[in-house]
């Protein structure tokens, strides 16, 4: 009876509810990310973690040194910015497509929201067998069609590949912009739009002048997360193209994960998550001053 | 390592004695199985194994020996596709859970008895039999390390040049057999101009293993290393040859697949069975696939060792001395496993029926198996005896691998170089990125010596 | 209204349809090929031309999937016996999935609603660094996360067991489970509570009785997402799972990616097998998803 | 039940909200914590339902300290501005939820529910949810819960702010007739000076965390205790005019008025406020004694009556008179000043230094 009564004590009932997601949050949070900035400092061979040792700042330098770091980077700078220029722009256009109050909207707004559940494994699977150069349907429709002559090696150069997994990243992700934007759409007070009608404005001034700058600001929070995100992306990369051809579709994770198994230097690729760690601070940042985090705050 | 494996329960004795008991087992070797004490342990026995049907055989062999001597135990494979061995390999053995028992290639075989990961199996070799080996082929092949072996043979298979012999007969072409290098480049280059929707050759070109090993082949037969085994594995990879080599791999690739750049085994395999290409690199396995798949390339296709080198003559095929080893920590079923091993190390029945789950890709590497009757008495036999007993015998003359650098000595970085790709890379650079070979050679020379310093320690 | 503006309403209106069902077939087409594959016979996958409905319609595909069906290296005869094949783990591997799915999105959910509740209603230090540290902590990549975790699973010897898994994926769930919850919770008016314990409930009837129900929207949203993080992870998996018995569908799944040999049909029935689960989710819950959407962004 | 506030203190971190709050509410009384938004007053009535924390100081209901009893325990019964219904529940499980949860076998809490359902005629909506219910209907269900249970103080936080103006009107009346058929303490939170005049049996007029002045409306609104109170209630707002005093006699807005007669101690105050209600201000057509002269400058009818904004020297003040009163804008008048009706303040401490007998 008096511990119950003690436990009924407000602010040990807040204290009680918290303490799972402390203790779980030190465990895989907290625990995980300083032991990576901590890997981050020693050379560490998995198979021999005997022969562990501390090695300074060498990671980091092993990596600013090394070409393949820096083309990884640019090539995630690029395959970041195509991505999120095309989902952006695909993203807005479905979003308005959708919002219309047509029979049957509620069936065609399912159907494309849908590539985001897909998992990335079945993604990537069905992308190299309908991307298939000799056996693949897409190939196959374009030649029928007479728009290409001669197959497209969609993973065997380094443009296509890279063309190939903005255009998986792309077709997943879009879907997450259409929803993100209907939603802000559906705010949109109707009288902006009978305004701009009364001054004259047509279905194009309609849409700079309306529509995008009550759109902005989700835009801006989704571009932003966005960004960090595929900046940061491992899988859709990797179990499409390993990285390939050569290392052309290498990003920053891809090395990472490359450095930590196939090299056996965990380390490096500990170095490497700690540079991802300090751009999406920065990215984190920019997050926090657009969106304005805390105002809404007691 | 420093640790004692000297209580192996089959002590010589026991072994005769278990030899006067059972007289049985009518198709194994001795006509008998070693001894052993029941074990009471229970579970499952992981037993890794490359993609194919041959190491589910091994395994239901020693599932066999465990029903008699181990009802508790059942050995199971997990297959590890190729490019997915060292990321499996780090993790299981990082994990302290490896599996019991490794079906692998030479490479990764001596990179981890270098490392001290693995059981010396002296024993063992001596109750299979020392002098069983067929000829052309050592037991240090397989993996041995500071005079201890490591690694019980369980096949041995070449790679070899893949020909359509109805494209060659049409074209004209000379026998493939009396070529050099100007005449495969010639023979590529023909049919790829006189055939359309047909390329010449292929081979992979991608940053995997399978273009390492391919890649390795031709190094091997102009006369290149990486390393150079006789003075302290010295890196010895930015050589004219390895110039040479890439030289020849750019001057093919205009005849090969367009997609050859991210190619690896399966696309080589696909290449060759659908048609797209008359002549491929590649492992027996191909001959396995047409068969199923496509009876008339079946039917056209025939191998040889490889076209000549112009200077050396060399024709060497990257071999996989393909062998069974033992992880020596964390690995609760050493003894089950060293027993289960022997039982099928020691029948001919098992032994045949593993070679023939995957002709012609899985050779014998003993005398008396590669002699016996029985396993000639399979359709691949009869129908292409000489492609058969290229992958079997005549082409262990030629054999090389990055593991025993051209047959020299055990070399403990290979398997990272392979884990890395460097080879692949290298060539890459020169395919993709239009890198002057030299300059891609120095490249290879930067990264291998880097893995070298690395890795020093286990030069000893 | 006159005739010529309903007769160009009804113009528009056709061709957006058409464009509607244009761009929906392109991007549903992936998976619509991916379906048909599945349902086509060995002869058919590499037909030229290639047909998109199967002319013959079979199941094989998924029968092999389901009882574990050897598919392949049956040349020559009878067929061998090559011992397992990954097509007789699918079903195992499936269950898996199941597990590790739930499992971590039960702990995460259970971890954040409790946090979230806590946060939004008591007053301590640290409370308001919570929230900018679960932001923070969505944001980084699990690349990040898996080797230190996976030499924490080996030092607490939990390497391949699902239970490294649901570990695993409750560290990647939760920033943002908490975040969702945190997002939820404050718009519940605290005054319903209030009102709840005047009338008589102690602070745990409160929350069963009066803040769950209320929470239930965002609870589910945030299950949802977390289920498809948990359900689409491809890397924890591959990592921390060693034996081929416990991986899940995503690594397994790859292993039909093997050797020489892709059996495209098997590929594709399991693709359209693993995807069905969460297209039953998504469909069943579609509008809880778009809610949790509205919450803050979601990770994908 | 009598309720004692016993020098009730409350701080969030640094900020003091109250500051030793001492009051009785005796018992059975509708008693109205008023004071404008950030008072303190919601604080208060929730640190008596337990919902809020105590700094310091003790509250007492009856003979008993409640500072450590969880609201539950208390026996009261709130109405939330917001009303607070559950939203997942129908309104008859919102009603019986209080029975429900203190164990009541569930025949009685039927009955209870259809008792006062019936009483608030809300008894034809029972099985709808707070969704589909108007404001009025929202109200009328907050109150039911409130009353379904038979608690020994009701507590309502602004239950009216929410309504629109004629339905306050009306649910003022219906509140009261609750209170007395509920038999219990009401404690009744509002802004509205209004409601708090037209409602309670005592009124708090509460500022900055401290009760200005406690007792009956007639009380608060006739003599207030400070310069606060006296501008927070009526409407239209009292008029100030600082005057220097001399004696019993102040100069202001050009012209010297008596004052009523002043506390002992006051005698020290020089400069006071002079506090004088619209309605107790005439307009005459000569001057005299304590009459000032002004220019009017604008005249706001109201219906019964209008307001004359008068213009003194310096100061304006607003006089209230009968619509039919003839008086035109910008016309010189005077306005008599009945000392009997001024409330005079203290300058700097605002406290009205009038002298009253009850007081």
């Amino acid at each position: 009876m008096h511990i119950l009564r003690h436990l009924q004590s407000d602010r040990a009932v807040g204290l009680l509810f918290i303490a799972p997601f402390v203790i779980t949050a030190l465990f895989f949070m907290v625990y995980p990310i300083a032991e990576a900035i901590r890997m981050a400092f020693y050379s560490y061979n998995p198979l021999r973690p005997d022969l562990t040792a501390f090695v300074g700042l060498a990671n980091f330098e092993y990596i600013f040194e090394d070409p393949l770091f820096w083309a990884s980077f640019w090539q995630a700078t690029v395959w970041t910015l195509l991505s999120i220029l095309f989902q952006t722009v695909f993203g807005v256009g479905l979003a308005l497509l959708l919002h219309r109050a047509l029979f049957g909207m509620a069936f065609f707004r399912g159907l494309l929201l849908f590539p985001y559940i897909v998992p990335t494994v079945v993604i990537a699977l069905i992308w190299r067998w309908i991307f298939n150069p000799e056996i693949g349907v897409v190939n196959y429709s374009l030649i029928a069609s007479g728009i290409i002559k001669e197959p497209i090696y969609w993973l065997s150069t380094p443009a296509m590949a890279m063309a190939s997994t903005i255009m998986l990243n792309v077709w997943k992700y879009t879907p997450f912009v259409v929803i993100c934007v209907l939603a802000r759409l559906q705010s949109v007070p109707l009288e902006l739009y009978d305004a701009a009608k009364v001054d004259g404005a047509g279905t194009m001034r309609r849409f700079f002048d309306v529509t995008l700058p009550q759109l902005k600001e989700v835009l801006i929070v989704v571009i932003v997360f966005r960004t960090i995100w595929t900046f940061n992306k491992f899988e859709e990369i990797y179990l499409l193209t390993k990285g390939g051809p050569g290392t052309s579709t290498f990003n920053l994770a891809v090395y990472s994960f490359e450095q930590s198994m196939a090299s056996l230097r965990l380390g490096v690729g500990a170095a490497t998550g700690v540079v991802m760690m300090i751009i999406l601070l920065i990215g984190s940042i920019v997050y926090l001053r657009v969106a304005g985090f805390g105002e809404n705050e007691k | 390592m420093t640790k004692k494996f000297g209580n192996f329960p089959l002590d010589r004795r026991t072994f005769l004695g278990g030899m006067a008991a059972a007289g049985a087992s009518a198709g194994s070797l001795f006509g008998t199985t070693p001894s052993f004490g029941q074990s009471k342990k229970t579970g499952t026995v992981r037993v890794w194994g490359e993609p194919g049907p041959y190491g589910g055989v091994g395994v239901a062999a020693m599932n066999e020996w465990a029903q008699k001597n181990a009802p508790g135990l059942k050995f199971e494979i997990e297959t590890i596709p190729w490019d997915g061995v060292y990321v499996k390999l780090m993790t299981d053995l990082a994990a302290k859970r490896p599996p019991s028992l490794i079906s692998v290639e030479s490479p990764i075989a001596t990179q981890m008895m270098a490392e001290g990961l693995l059981l010396p199996v002296d024993d063992m070799v001596d109750k299979i039999g020392r002098n069983r080996l067929v000829d052309g082929v050592k037991w240090d092949y397989w993996g041995n390390w500071k005079g201890k072996q490591y690694v019980i043979p369980a096949h041995h298979q070449p790679h070899l040049l893949l020909v359509r012999m109805d494209i060659i007969k049409e074209l004209g072409l000379k026998d493939p057999e009396t070529w050099d290098w100007n005449d495969l480049l010639h023979a590529a280059k023909t049919i790829s101009e006189k055939k359309p929707n047909m390329a010449g050759f292929c081979m992979a070109l991608g940053r995997n293993l399978c273009t390492d090993y391919h890649f390795a082949a031709l190094l091997h037969s102009a006369g290149g290393r990486m390393f150079d085994p006789a003075n302290k594995y010295q890196v010895v990879f930015d050589s004219p040859q390895t110039v040479e080599a890439l030289n020849f791999v750019r001057e093919l690739r205009p005849y090969m697949p367009k997609g050859a750049v991210e190619y690896s085994f399966l696309q080589v395999v696909d290449a060759h069975v659908t048609g797209q290409t008359a002549m491929s690199f590649y492992w027996g396995r191909t001959l396995g696939r047409a068969a199923e798949e496509a009876k008339p390339i079946f039917e056209a296709t025939e191998a040889f060792n490889h076209a000549r080198h112009p200077k050396t003559g060399r024709r060497n095929n990257w071999n996989d001395f393909q062998g069974w080893c033992i992880p020596a920590q964390n690995n609760p079923f050493i003894d089950e496993v060293k027993a289960a091993l022997l039982y099928q190390q020691t029948s001919k029945e098992w032994l045949i029926k593993y070679c023939h789950s995957l002709m012609p890709n899985v050779a014998p590497t003993y005398k008396d198996i590669a002699d016996a009757p029985e396993l000639k008495d399979h359709p691949f036999y009869k129908s292409k005896p000489k492609t058969v007993d290229t992958y079997f015998r005549t082409s262990l003359a030629n054999s090389s691998s990055t593991a025993n650098e051209m047959l020299q000595g055990a070399n403990p970085l290979a398997g990272y170089v392979h884990g890395r790709s460097v080879l692949a890379q290298t060539v890459q650079k020169v395919v993709i990125d239009n890198m002057k070979p030299e300059d891609a050679a120095k490249w290879g020379a930067r990264e291998l010596e880097a893995i070298r310093k690395e890795n020093v320690r286990l030069l000893g | 209204m006159n005739s010529a503006s309903t007769l160009w309403k009804t113009v528009k209106n056709a061709m957006l349809y058409l464009i509607l069902c244009v761009v929906t077939f392109l991007i549903c087409f992936p998976l619509i090929w991916a379906l048909s594959t599945s349902l086509k016979p060995k002869s058919e996958i590499f037909a030229t031309p290639p047909t998109l409905i199967p002319h013959n319609l079979t199941l094989e595909n998924y029968e092999a999937l389901l009882t574990g069906r050897q598919q392949y290296y049956q040349a020559q005869g009878a067929p061998q016996n090559t011992g397992t094949t990954p097509a007789q783990f699918f079903t195992r591997w499936f269950i898996n999935s199941v597990i590790v799915t739930l499992g971590s999105t039960l702990i995460s959910i259970a971890v954040s609603t409790l946090a979230a509740y806590s946060l939004t209603r008591f007053r301590y230090w640290g409370r308001s660094a919570v929230p900018y540290f679960s932001l923070l902590g969505y944001m980084v990549p699990s690349i990040i996360f898996v080797f230190p975790l996976f030499l924490m699973m080996v030092r607490l010897d939990l390497t391949d067991s699902l239970w490294s898994l649901i570990l695993g994926y409750v560290c990647i769930t939760l920033p943002f489970c908490m975040w969702l919850m945190w997002a939820f919770m404050r718009s519940i008016p605290i005054e319903i509570e209030e009102a709840a314990l005047i009338d008589g409930a102690s602070r745990y009837q409160v929350f069963r009785q009066i803040v769950l129900p209320s929470a239930l929207p965002g609870i589910i949203a945030a299950s949802i997402f977390a289920m498809i993080v948990s359900w689409n992870d491809y890397l924890f998996g591959r990592v921390f799972i060693n034996s081929i018995d416990n991986l899940t569908l995503t690594v397994g799944v790859m292993l039909f990616f093997e050797g020489t040999h892709v059996d495209w049909g098997l590929l594709m029935a399991a693709s359209v097998l693993m995807t069905v689960p969460m297209a039953i989710l998504f469909m069943a819950l579609q509008r809880h998803l778009v809610a949790g959407f509205g919450a803050g962004a979601v990770k994908g | 039940m009598e309720v004692r506030l016993e020098g009730i203190t409350k701080n969030f971190g640094s900020v003091q909200i109250l500051k030793e709050v001492n009051l009785v509410f005796p018992s059975r009384k509708f008693v109205t914590l008023l004071g404008p938004s950030g008072c303190g007053k919601t604080t208060l009535l929730r640190m008596i339902a337990g919902l809020e924390e105590i700094t310091a100081g003790q509250i007492v209901f009856g003979d008993r300290v409640v500072n450590r009893l969880a609201p539950k325990d208390r026996n009261i019964a709130m109405v939330f501005q917001s009303y607070a219904l559950y939203p997942q529940m129908s309104v008859r499980k919102n009603l019986g939820y209080g029975l429900r949860v203190r164990g009541t076998v569930s025949a009685d809490v039927d009955a209870a529910v259809e008792r006062v359902a019936k009483i608030l005629e809300i008894d034809h909506l029972l099985d709808r949810k707070p969704g589909q219910l108007s404001g009025g209907q929202r109200q009328r269900v907050a109150l039911g819960r409130a009353m379904v249970r038979k608690p020994d103080i009701f507590l309502m936080d602004e239950p009216l702010s929410n309504l629109d103006a004629k339905l306050r009107v009306t649910m003022r009346s219906e509140l009261r007739r609750f209170h007395l058929d509920l038999n219990a303490t009401t404690v009744y939170v509002t802004h509205d000076q209004l409601e708090a005049m037209t409602m309670s049996d005592l009124v708090a007029v509460m500022h900055q965390g401290v009760v200005q002045q406690f007792g009956t409306p007639a009380e608060v609104y006739s003599r207030p205790a400070n310069r606060f109170v006296a501008g927070f209630i009526g409407s239209p707002p009292m008029n100030f005019l600082t005057a220097a005093r001399r004696g019993n006699e102040a100069e202001a807005g050009g012209g010297v008025l008596s004052l009523p007669p002043l506390s002992d101690d006051a005698t020290k105050a020089e400069t006071v406020v002079i506090g004088v209600r619209p309605q107790d201000l005439e307009i005459v057509p000569v001057s005299g004694n304590d009459r000032l002269k002004g220019k009017v400058s604008l005249i706001e009818l109201l219906g019964s009556e209008k307001l004359v904004e008068v213009d003194f020297v310096g100061v304006r003040v607003l006089v209230q008179v009968r619509a039919d009163f003839p008086v035109k804008e910008q016309s010189e008048v005077f306005v008599h000043f009945n000392p009997d009706r001024l409330h005079v303040f203290e300058a700097e401490s605002g406290q009205s230094i009038v002298k009253r007998a009850t007081l």
